[in-house]
């Protein structure tokens, strides 16, 4: 419906290769940055800087990360979590023992460090496939956090395994706020959402594609499965590593490997198949929602207990959260399993036709 | 070296029960092509569900029943509910929707039953059993045994099944191709609630030896992940591959737990398992009863 | 037009001019390979000078006629101007015609060079070159399939232009004197007009009358560089040559092909023209489009859909023409824009639509509204290919349904006591090519043009075009009669298919109907009435009912217009059959030949007249598949209200 | 992919005797070929040679070893005895996306394309050979790596134009009508600009109306292109109308090659089919 493309035309294959060929699609993302870089920091409060909205930022990334695997290169992975550690531990000793290391230089060390496992780890997809990866992956979940909980030097000898982020600092400004913690998380999300675009829409998001869709097609056509498999791994897991670091840097502070347990790998998995399964768009989507939704139900039990004034066992709300929850994701699976993304994109399309219906 | 046998004795007879998880995912696997997630939450539920019985002071074998009926309840109501409306989905959403499932069915669980730990007496004490620790010095214990030679009986009980009765054909044909099934007069819904039904029974017999071992608390979802080396190890659609690997991977994790965790710091079964099953993998990735598929084009 | 073309009388000249002042302005795009490939003014003149250049090192010459045959793409306009560059005429020929077809031209002009888009027009010549040994020179655009075509006539227009780039090497300045040579009086191109009757015409025009012409329009509606035309009827075709070629040239503005005739409609969505022309027949293509959309659209849309239509037609066209609309209306309107109208323009491509014309038939006042109430600027005009088109325009605030506008500045009109339409105008072809004869006929000593259409001036000086001169006859009592305007009136209605009026010569006017099956079947089937089939269903009370409506409707219009209003329909009756080209009762084209109906069917015609109230009729019929059969009937005959022409606004 | 510039005509006109096209000396030969899944012998000491320019026609009755033998000439299956020789290279077996990279490239019997991707996306991965950036680059996209994509996308809009599929471009393949996916799977391999184009069965299901026009589309890229064309095809008029030579199989073996005319000679051959009209 406000969709009018007339007269929007394109003269040169730049224009229409362009991630957002449609005007008003330009306008509406130049919006919501505008937004977020500066209506958020200044409105919005600690709590929701600190407890909401910096995670919700990490966790997209890490979606991101597995999208990059699963969703395009279709490679199950229940591994996200682990590689998160990985960066999060190798970050924090970066920092600690390159001297003068600038907090984005750890990052980076963090996500190569992820990205070296992660091709260890995607070694057995050259081999096997579907569950039995997936499977294959969840060694990788248990054999880190072993490593990090056995090997003193990762954790700096802290004897219980848990580790303080060192505090952060930019071109010698200390970033201690809530708001310049999430401006960083943005930042880097922002940045690395757009990287990961660009590499979709060339020739090695094809690649990763043609293997997800049809393998052998794609090694007679001259993709070569074993680069393009562990490629994606690799970039995979270099998302989820930076993700691990900022997991731990901005939002965690100090950070044990049983914050990396399954259940995140889990969690992550759940953001893509809500948000959407190869979709850039539906990482942030999925990510949204599965952070979102328990805070919405914590406020609802609140709300309740408030009103009706009776009292709420905590073992009650977590229990009957997690079947809302399950529940949840469940009906969503049934209703739309292609995930939010493509709920967006139909309606998308019926506002680009309207007021036809197709 | 009685030493050694009596670890691989402990790990083999650990090894029937990973088996007897691993059994589940089979089942299901086999006849609907779902990786079903929630196994080992269903584990937990039979296992707190009858145990609360008890504590209510249920006889026994009463229980036992109430808990099979609820257990079959739950298959045909997640086949209904859950699957039925998916069917035709991509697998990975099955396994999701399973893992959902699983969330529900832990806080059901802990909604109904409370989520404290709980002990669970089977009438047969966890002490080595005493002719074979006096004659050999083997200490095994007796409820180890017991629950092998349930798990045992379980499983011929399951092949008779399936290999004597006409559903338990059907459930073979369906495994391997729908088509056929259909053409045995059976509607494919229904031979799949009986599945999910038959996978609830063999959640409770899990559940019990389990938890008569470990005490029946949150931990026993856990079993399900014991259960997954030995299905990529034994292939997720081969019942005896389910068992045989059940078998190697408790054995060796065992061993490797007693003459290799030292070195490395202990620990290891947490991923060993996974690591082995890999290697072998690796070596032969149609798995231990899997045929080789060459792809067509 | 703020820059002073005077001394530019020639269109070549006019290109090296934009090629001067706005080099890189689009002068025309084409879809192609994905994109729209873009020329600038100045990439044309260049790919102009190489054509010319390499048509004059191949031997032709002033005063030569180049044959171009082609879909609108930019090496046709290119070939269009270079042809002119070097004194020739370009012949554009339709491309959709069979290679038979090309023969008279060729053969008239004796064409030696032509341009061909592809294969398929390149078949089409080499299969006549037989019958026109003038033809030596055939150029393709397009070489797909064309590699192992061998004939010497062949080459293609890379060659072409290579050639060209030699001989500029050789004598760079010979195009420009070339060029230089040209003047206004020299003929700028001929188009054939099509032999529906006897043979075609090469209808001869000047670089004069065509710039004269493009540009008293351009400047009445004051059309800029920065307008945008999508060129998708044929180049052969008077209008697209003055659309696509005359008025760019004049003013600047850019042309747009599209990729293929499938792709037409998403290509004008892209580009979103800012000035239009389509035909009646393409209108009502879209809006039957825009309907069967609809249909399929949820109800609440389809509720907000009739409703906004609704308002539209209240007050779009008014706001249109600026007139007082009250601020309710607005709101709504501006609310309707919002979900309705621009949504509607935006998929129909014409969001940026500023000027649209429509011309060629009749257009049916719902249809005109229909585009008028949704915000587009939708024109009648008049004209032919003899008069450069542009005679009658209606400008801007003085729109109607029913009249083609007043003159174009330059134009003179007056009107024949028998009503013919005669035009004295800058933009007066030159001759019929090599038919003196037929040139005299049209174009007398004081250089009047006898354009054969019948009408009048309405109040406000518009002129309304109602009939072929030929066709026109009068009532008993000397007023006008025009059968074909009746009918035209009578068919705009959905139920009507086909009518026939007669009454020349007579004291009043009675019709035949046809009603359209289609139309009628449905309007009955919602009402539950059982009909066996064409005859039962013509025989229904409840069907005439609805007839009478409309005839009824059209003498209140009728009565509105003074000429007219003796022509109101007194009786009518609903034909037993369709009328059909295999029973020879239309021609092939379904123009009714009212003289033979009126033979075949004189028994009916009596009945009209003698107020009988039903008369019997067995006719022989042939059935869709072929079979002949008997029916007989008696079929009814009602009389229509008809209204006094003082009291006409109140009774319609 | 550009024209080479017309007037230096070469090459048949459709559906005339394929004369005029120089055919040049042989590109690929497959020499003693045998290949057996399990017991099953699917090729018996097959040989035979391409020439340069040719169209090739392998044909045979269902279950003659036919598709298997192509994926034998581009490495999707490893033959146990034998030799294919390309060009000066010799192979007892090759990978896939070697061949590919020797300029082989191939359609399949039932459509193999990527049913996530557009139409468009689909023949660009045709060309991943012949891109040169690193996925960092890419991942930067400004710089070689943009200018690299458009180029390539330049190049696929001529496949695309050449095949008349502009309609389509942006559709995802997996909604495409039969006929047309198999015309996308075309685009594809010729994107990738092939010496040799092997086609197994490009008019199976097919109408008569897309079989023709597929016709016109090989004979064309084989015209436009000089693209070495090997086909499996059952549709005896067409093999008889738009191939060189034809080879025979039958139980993986051969029995008949030579022109068509020899071939509906071959007595072989005719009891092979015994009048079988396939």
């Amino acid at each position: 419906m406000l969709y009018r493309e007339a007269g929007q035309f394109k003269s040169s294959y730049a224009q229409d290769q362009q991630i957002f060929p449609i005007l008003q699609d330009r306008v509406g993302v130049a919006a919501l940055l505008a937004v977020a870089f500066v209506v958020v920091p200044l409105i919005g409060n600690q709590y929701w800087l600190q407890a909401i909205l910096t995670p919700f930022l990490i966790l997209s990334l890490a979606a991101l990360g597995l999208n990059i695997l699963t969703g395009y290169a279709g490679q199950l992975s229940l591994g996200t979590a682990a590689f998160m550690a990985v960066g999060a531990f190798m970050a924090y000793n970066a920092q600690l023992r390159i001297p003068g290391i600038p907090i984005i230089g750890s990052f980076v060390i963090g996500g190569l460090c992820a990205a070296v496992v992660g091709i260890v780890f995607g070694l057995p997809s050259l081999r096997i496939k579907g569950f039995y990866l997936a499977v294959a992956t969840l060694a990788c979940q248990f054999f880190v956090l072993w490593t990090i909980n056995r090997v003193p030097w990762i954790t700096n000898n802290s004897s219980s395994g848990v580790i303080t982020a060192q505090k952060i600092v930019i071109l010698g400004y200390p970033v201690a706020h809530a708001a310049g913690k999430y401006l960083l998380t943005l930042a880097i999300v922002a940045v690395m959402a757009l990287l990961a675009k660009n590499l979709m829409r060339s020739e090695t998001g094809r690649a990763f594609m043609a293997v997800r869709d049809m393998d052998v097609a794609a090694s007679v056509i001259g993709i070569p499965m074993m680069k393009t498999k562990l490629l994606a791994f690799a970039i995979s897991s270099f998302y989820c590593g930076v993700a691990g670091a900022l997991y731990a840097f901005c939002y965690l502070g100090t950070v044990e490997p049983e914050a990396f347990t399954l259940d995140l790998s889990f969690q992550v998995l759940f953001m893509i198949i809500i948000g959407g399964v190869g979709s850039i768009l539906g990482s942030f989507l999925g990510a949204a929602f599965i952070t979102l939704m328990p805070i919405f139900l914590n406020t609802v039990s609140d709300w309740i207990s408030g009103t009706f004034s009776l009292e709420i066992s905590h073992a009650l709300v977590s229990n009957t959260q997690a079947i809302i929850f399950g529940g949840l994701i469940i009906f969503f699976l049934i209703v739309e399993p292609n995930g939010l993304a493509r709920l967006w994109q139909i309606t998308k399309e019926k506002l680009r036709l309207w007021p036809f219906p197709h | 070296m009685s030493f050694f046998i009596e670890v691989l004795a402990g790990g083999l007879l650990a090894g029937v029960m990973y088996s007897l998880v691993a059994l589940g995912f089979v089942l299901i696997y086999k006849a609907s092509g779902v990786f079903n997630y929630a196994q080992g939450s269903m584990v937990f539920f039979a296992a707190l569900c009858f145990v609360s019985l008890l504590e209510d002071g249920i006889n026994f074998w009463v229980a036992i029943v109430i808990t099979l009926a609820v257990m079959v309840v739950l298959g045909v109501l997640t086949e209904r509910i859950v699957l039925r409306p998916l069917v035709n989905q991509p697998p990975i959403t099955l396994f999701m929707a399973t893992i959902g499932l699983s969330f529900v069915l832990e806080g059901i669980s802990q909604l109904i039953w409370g989520s404290q730990p709980h002990g669970l007496e089977l009438g047969i004490q966890d002490v080595p059993i005493d002719w074979l620790s006096q004659k050999a010095n083997i200490n095994i214990s007796q409820l180890d045994f017991f629950a092998a030679f349930v798990a045992g009986a379980l499983v011929a009980g399951l092949a008779v099944f399936f290999q004597k009765t006409r559903i338990g054909r059907a459930l073979r044909a369906v495994a391997d191709d729908h088509q056929a099934a259909l053409s045995i007069g059976i509607p494919l819904q229904h031979i799949w609630m009986i599945v999910w039904a038959v996978a609830g029974f063999v959640a409770l017999v899990a559940g019990l030896m389990w938890g008569a071992r470990n005490g029946v608390q949150y931990s026993l979802t856990f079993v399900a992940l014991k259960a997954l080396p030995v299905l990529i190890l034994g292939g997720f659609e081969s019942i005896p591959g389910a068992i045989v690997g059940g078998l190697i991977i408790g054995a060796s994790e065992k061993i490797a737990e007693v003459y290799l965790g030292p070195y490395v710091g202990g620990g290891i079964e947490s991923w060993f398992p996974y690591v082995l099953a890999l290697a072998f993998l690796l070596v032969r990735p149609q798995g231990l009863f899997g045929e080789k598929i060459i792809d067509r084009v | 037009m703020s820059e002073n073309l005077s001394g530019l009388d020639t269109f070549p000249k006019l290109l090296m001019h934009h090629a001067r002042v706005r080099p890189d302005r689009p002068a025309i795009r084409e879809k192609d390979l994905g994109i729209w490939q873009t020329w600038g003014w100045h990439r044309l003149a260049d790919e102009v000078r190489a054509l010319a250049n390499g048509l004059a090192a191949r031997g032709f010459k002033r005063g030569d006629h180049l044959a171009i045959v082609g879909d609108n793409r930019p090496r046709v306009y290119a070939a269009i101007c270079a042809a002119q560059c070097l004194g020739g005429i370009p012949v554009p020929l339709y491309q959709d015609a069979i290679a038979a077809e090309m023969v008279f031209p060729i053969q008239n002009a004796e064409i030696e060079h032509a341009v061909a888009e592809d294969q398929e027009q390149v078949d089409k010549l080499l299969e006549i070159l037989p019958q026109c040994p003038s033809l030596r020179h055939v150029y393709f655009d397009d070489p797909r399939g064309l590699r192992n075509y061998t004939q010497p006539q062949l080459m293609s227009c890379e060659r072409l232009i290579e050639v060209g780039h030699d001989a500029m090497r050789r004598d760079a300045g010979f195009l420009e004197t070339e060029i230089a040579k040209g003047s206004g009086a020299d003929a700028a191109a001929m188009f054939f007009t099509s032999g529906t009757t006897g043979v075609p015409k090469g209808v001869v025009l000047t670089h004069a009358s065509l710039i004269d012409r493009a540009r008293a329009a351009a400047e009445m509606e004051s059309l800029s560089e920065s307008d945008v035309v999508i060129a998708y009827l044929p180049p052969a075709w008077i209008g697209q040559n003055i659309f696509s070629y005359a008025q760019p040239f004049v003013t600047g503005y850019c042309i747009c092909c599209p990729e293929s005739a499938e792709t037409v409609m998403s290509d004008m969505r892209e580009i979103g023209p800012t000035y239009y022309f389509a035909p009646p027949r393409v209108l009502e293509a879209l809006l039957t489009q825009v309907s069967i959309r609809m249909e399929d659209a949820s109800r609440l849309k389809r509720a907000m859909y009739r409703y906004f239509m609704g308002v539209a037609r209240r007050v779009g066209g008014m706001l249109l023409d600026g007139k007082p609309v009250g601020i309710g209306g607005r709101l709504l309107y501006a609310l309707g824009d919002l979900l309705v109208y621009g949504p509607l323009r935006n998929v129909l491509g014409m969001s940026r639509v500023r000027l649209a014309y429509t011309a060629g038939e009749a257009i049916g006042p719902d249809l005109f509204k229909f585009y008028r109430s949704i915000g587009i600027n939708l024109k009648q005009l008049y004209g032919s290919t003899e008069t450069s088109v542009f005679v009658c325009v209606q400008p801007n605030g003085q729109v109607k349904s029913d009249t083609v506008g007043p003159a174009v500045k330059g134009v003179e009109l007056k009107f024949t006591p028998e009503r013919e339409l005669l035009i004295r105008s800058p933009g007066l072809f030159k001759e019929y090519y090599k038919n003196p004869q037929a040139t005299a006929e049209a174009k007398d000593a004081q250089g009047w043009f006898h354009t054969g259409d019948a009408g009048y001036f309405d109040p406000e000086g518009h002129v309304k075009i109602i009939d072929r001169v030929k066709d026109v006859g009068s009532l008993a009592d000397g007023t006008l009669f025009a059968p074909k305007y009746l009918e035209n009136k009578l068919k705009f209605f959905p139920y009507v298919k086909e009518a026939v009026a007669f009454g020349d010569r007579r004291d009043r006017v009675c019709v035949f109907i046809n009603m359209d099956m289609d139309a009628v079947g449905n309007w009955a089937e919602k009402r539950n009435l059982a009909y066996s089939g064409y005859v039962d269903l013509a025989s229904h009370a409840e069907v005439y009912a609805l007839v009478r409506e409309c005839v009824e409707q059209v003498n209140a219009d009728l009565a509105a217009e003074a000429e007219l209003a003796n022509s109101q329909i007194h009786r009518f009756l609903i034909l037993h059959k369709e009328l059909d080209p295999d029973d020879e009762e239309l021609t092939r084209t379904r123009k009714v030949r009212r003289g033979f109906i009126g033979e075949k069917y004189a028994e009916l015609v009596a009945a009209l007249y003698d107020g009988r109230k039903s008369v019997h009729v067995e006719a022989q019929v042939r059935y869709e598949d072929g079979r002949t059969g008997k029916i007989s009937a008696d079929l009814r005959i009602e009389d229509a209200r008809t209204f006094a022409p003082a009291g006409a606004k109140k009774a319609a | 992919m550009s024209l080479p510039p017309p007037g230096e005509a070469q090459g048949a006109a459709p559906h005339a005797a394929p004369g005029g096209r120089r055919v040049g000396d042989v590109v690929l030969s497959v020499e003693g070929v045998s290949l057996a899944f399990g017991g099953v012998k699917a090729l018996q000491d097959v040989s035979f040679d391409v020439r340069e320019h040719e169209v090739r026609a392998i044909i045979g009755p269902n279950g003659a070893g036919k598709s298997s033998m192509l994926n034998v000439l581009n490495g999707v299956y490893h033959p146990q005895k034998g030799k294919i020789r390309l060009g000066k290279k010799e192979f007892t077996d090759m990978d896939p996306h070697e061949a590919a990279a020797l300029g082989i490239a191939r359609t399949f019997q039932n459509i193999a394309l990527f049913r996530g991707m557009t139409a468009l996306d689909n023949i660009m991965t045709g060309r991943n050979l012949k891109m040169r950036t690193s996925f960092l680059e890419q991942a930067l996209w400004f710089g070689r790596a943009r200018s690299e994509e458009l180029a390539h996308r330049r190049a696929v809009e001529e496949v695309i134009d050449f095949l008349e599929i502009q309609h389509i471009r942006r559709t995802p393949v997996g909604r495409l009508p039969y006929g047309l996916q198999k015309r996308v799977e075309l685009g594809r391999a010729l994107a990738a600009e092939p010496r040799i184009l092997l086609l197994d069965e490009p008019m199976a299901g097919m109408n008569l109306e897309e079989k023709q026009d597929m016709c016109r589309f090989i004979l064309d890229v084989n015209d436009h292109y000089g693209t070495t064309i090997v086909l499996i095809e059952h549709d005896m008029g067409v093999v008889m109308d738009i191939s060189d030579r034809v080879v025979v199989l039958d139980y993986g073996r051969k029995i008949g090659d030579g022109t068509p005319a020899e071939i509906r000679g071959n007595q072989a051959v005719i009891d092979a089919y015994l009048g079988v009209t396939h």
